[in-house]
């Protein structure tokens, strides 16, 4: 990873952008998916449609909301409205992407934000709790998860299931009453971009970040990965992306 | 109705529908009478130690912050309250007056994890603590202000969050899928901070409506504070820009910048510095009740705590505010 | 979930949520895409023999009266309807093209029982009727609109509107009360008439919205006809007058006076004469067939239609309308 | 009856407009309830608070509305919102009173408005159908009946049960699971006012109209009233009342 060049946030914000597709609708939360919105908004996805829980839809993203019921949320947006309005578009279908974060992630792609330790109350160490993660991973087609890399968060189990991934595996979220076709698509970490194997739902490397082995990904993960034979490495952040992420879309240095 | 599964955590707020109804014969007036009063009057009226309480929308967005400090300085104490939160329940939490949540979100947003947060609940201060998500914890409110005792989603399912909720899982009659139910939630009182209202408490606001009009429905005690008081000709003018009708009001408190240091969407925005210094304050306990002794306890009212904010500041606030372009 | 007791009647549209999220994600496009059209275009394209439809609100207020007469004329047949209704409906009903319904209200208001609804019910014509109210209909749309198969209430308990309904009675399991559960009514059309809309399908109402808002959520097709057509830069100035955002609706259909001869809050009132030259033509059913002939079948168009109202006679019902003062 | 005087719609309109109090809410139908919520305004209750069911709170009724969903519902109104958001603020106990019509009425106050005759469908007479009447008359605390008073509408048994009164009598609408505390307060008719008896739930004479005897009432009704030893007569509309409801509240006669 060049330290010169940009920072594991840039890395992060750049990577998790590259997915956002144009003319989809999705879930943004605070950090690093609103600023790799804004970037996607003014590259590959000008008519990316961003969803923020407590009713913004559609807004463009000039200035970087600092929270998630911002007025920046429905900046020249389409709707302002609420948040079940919003959670019951998800739960209809309506909403394509979810982004989401954690301290905790397992090989099926649970997250967890509500405690650390093994006891709920009182805990060893208090999260913020669920938030709209749980809505998100939930009622989302597909949710892509950014999250920093090592043992500490890629853990084989997690102490809590703030969100569900594909809980236990195959066919689990169908069991559990969870909408049919959901669930987490992509995992962009400082180390690696990684997917989930179709069969066993469990974690895939897809691609290591730049400057990073397998081998470095492996030793920092805390369960086995399913690896294919043939790892690419991810296109570093380019020159034209850092300077719209620097100079437009957070001039002000809030988060990078 | 077979329930397949239950999560353990305790129903704080029985979702007694008809104890509600009753309460809304007998409690809450028709009539359209004059509800204008002060922080401190509506505080002391309407807000009781041990009380279920609510705010909205959350610490940096249209909250009623001014509300949530005068909580703090009339040593209310033993609040159970509904917690998506940033500052304002921080604030609760750093003053040691929050005994019971309901938990969906509490932190710092970009600033991360909320220490108050840390303190109150590792050291068991806070002493119960039940999970849900935060679109849970709005349809709970919906579904109070709906008049049901619950609502049926299809979040929550197969995580912890609902294994340490008090939802329940039952199959659907109409496709025998599993849906989670959600108990309704009533508020002994609820927080509003709006755009505009008139002195009966019928309310105006601009932008996105969180979930104000859920929660204004779900609570028995309703404290609406605003930016701006109007008459209620404007409000007749406009009949579909009431979006919390007066009869659910119990008192309307004016309080020009209420949000502060939150943004109030078209008229100010947040004030960076202020939140900052409370992340940092509030990062050890004796920071954080040096902030609340400066900011909340050693003023007596927000016209002191405005005062000591400044007209120049409040004024950039509103040179920043989003305008509609 | 153990039933107490059901209604007899048919379930004739399955609350299959999973079918909805999948139709809403792969037939509904995220794309901000022109959808200006005729009401000939949109009811070509999206209105088929056998649908189920909706309309909002009723045939004498804000309602899409120039799309309804466009179905009529294009000889859709074998209509499956939720039904609440004036004109409308009775339209539809005498020209022969409703084959089954979920019945709340179909008839004249001040003017009495409906006689269209009269011959087409008591003669068999109309297949099946199901009862509902209009809370019991207006919350099956809700239910949908929320993305969950059914929602409890309160109401059609303990009558026969509950008996020959499709709902369901279960006791619930937070108070062991008893509720009636709503199946959700998803739409295979809805038709919409609004004050204004952009090209992508944007909308804003002015004054009650009716059930508009759930509707449109609760419809796979939906047609908005609009009283004007706004660029989309005063819908971004304006994002919470948005009631209905663009990626629900399929067509756009500029119809001014689209509610004639029912009225349009703040824009024009209803036009009496015409609202009771339908209550006297309909009491028969030639004299129901010749209305039909003169106003809808001989007309090649909604221009046509308000070509032969008169502009005379539109200016003076503009003059008429509710004024904000 | 003086015919001279006022017509029986008169007579219903002020019967029942003096029922109407001052700061209440009141669930407002097209029709007689309209008309005499609008004399109410004018007279003992400026700020009776109608609501109608589409959507309209606290309207002042200046002009009458000729639809429960007209802008005139709204006129000068506290709110204008939708019809789940009112029948929902029933569903929590907020309207005080509801007022009510039908084809049928039967000794609880059970009313119909669905159909005429034995069969359900096809019917002998197919009639409108509950539209709001039902969620009226399940969640407002107390609902007023007005209806023209004949043994073809005072019937033993509704042929349908569109809308509940107290069903089979005492404990029927709670053991249903309707809100306690609920029911039919009153029945307005064309030769009487009655109510409820507190014990047997069934109808009760309370006044006769001007001009009617309780043997008239009697043999227009097609059950056992119950009649209480001493029966007052009610006050016949007075010239005010008639002048306001004519020369103000219908001055194009569009009722009465």
């Amino acid at each position: 990873m060049s330290e010169e060049r940009y920072n594991p946030t840039e890395l992060l914000i750049c990577t998790a952008s590259r997915l956002m597709e144009d003319e989809v609708t999705a879930f943004i939360g605070t950090g690093i998916p609103m600023l790799a919105a804004a970037l996607a908004q003014r590259r590959q996805a000008p008519n990316l449609i961003p969803i923020f829980e407590f009713g913004g839809t559609g807004a463009i993203l000039e200035d970087l909301p600092m929270a998630v019921g911002e007025a920046r949320t429905f900046h020249k947006g389409l709707a302002a409205s609420g948040i079940c309005d919003i959670m019951e578009t998800a739960a209809r279908g309506f909403i394509d992407y979810g982004f989401l974060g954690g301290a905790q992630i397992d090989p099926y792609g649970n997250l967890n934000s509500t405690i650390i330790g093994p006891r709920h109350h009182p805990p060893k160490v208090r999260l913020p709790g669920s938030g709209g993660a749980n809505d998100v991973g939930s009622l989302c087609w597909r949710t892509i998860i950014i999250i920093r890399h090592s043992r500490r968060t890629f853990v084989p189990k997690v102490d809590f299931i703030t969100t569900p991934g594909y809980l236990t595996g195959p066919g689990a979220r169908e069991e559990a009453g969870l909408p049919p076709g959901t669930g987490p698509l992509y995992v962009v970490s400082t180390l690696a971009l990684l997917g989930f194997d179709e069969e066993s739902k469990r974690m895939k490397l897809l691609k290591t970040q730049p400057g990073v082995t397998v081998d470095q990904v492996v030793a920092e993960t805390g369960f086995e990965l399913i690896i294919p034979s043939q790892i690419e490495t991810n296109e570093p952040p380019s020159d034209e992306e850092l300077r719209i992420l620097r100079e437009e879309v957070d001039r002000q240095r809030l988060y990078i | 109705m077979r329930v397949i599964e239950s999560g353990i955590g305790e129903l704080i707020q029985i979702p007694d529908m008809n104890a509600f109804r009753e309460w809304n014969r007998t409690q809450k007036s028709r009539k359209l009478v004059d509800k204008l009063m002060t922080e401190q009057e509506a505080i002391r009226r309407f807000v009781y130690d041990g009380c279920y309480i609510g705010t909205e929308l959350y610490g940096t967005v249209r909250c009623p912050m001014s509300l949530v400090r005068e909580v703090i300085r009339q040593g209310i104490k033993d609040l159970r309250v509904a917690g998506q939160g940033v500052t304002e329940l921080d604030l609760w939490l750093a003053a040691g007056i929050v005994k019971t949540l309901d938990i969906t979100y509490i932190g710092l947003e970009v600033y991360g994890v909320s220490s108050a947060l840390r303190r109150a609940v590792e050291s068991g201060q806070v002493e119960k603590v039940v999970e849900w998500s935060n679109g849970g914890i709005s349809w709970r409110f919906k579904a109070a202000a709906m008049g049901v005792p619950f609502l049926p989603v299809r979040s929550m399912l197969g995580s912890d969050t609902f294994k340490y909720s008090a939802a329940k899982i039952v199959e659907c009659p109409f496709t025998g899928e599993k849906v989670a139910l959600l108990p309704a939630l009533i508020l002994d009182v609820g927080l509003i901070h709006v755009h505009r209202a008139d002195r009966y408490g019928n309310c105006q606001i601009e932008g996105i409506t969180g979930f104000a009009l859920e929660m204004a429905r779900a609570s028995k005690r309703l404290i609406i504070s605003a930016e701006e008081i109007v008459p209620t000709e404007e409000i007749r003018r406009y009949p579909d820009r009431t979006v919390i009708p007066y009869y659910l009001v119990d008192a309307v408190v004016h309080a020009p910048f209420g949000s502060h240091p939150g943004e109030m969407a078209y008229r100010y925005c947040r004030d960076e510095p202020e939140i900052k210094a409370w992340v940092e304050a509030s990062k050890t306990e004796e920071g954080a009740r040096a902030y609340l002794k400066e900011w909340v306890y050693d003023l007596p009212d927000h016209q002191a705590y405005l005062k000591k904010v400044g007209r120049e500041r409040l004024d950039r606030l509103v040179e920043g505010r989003e305008r509609r372009e």
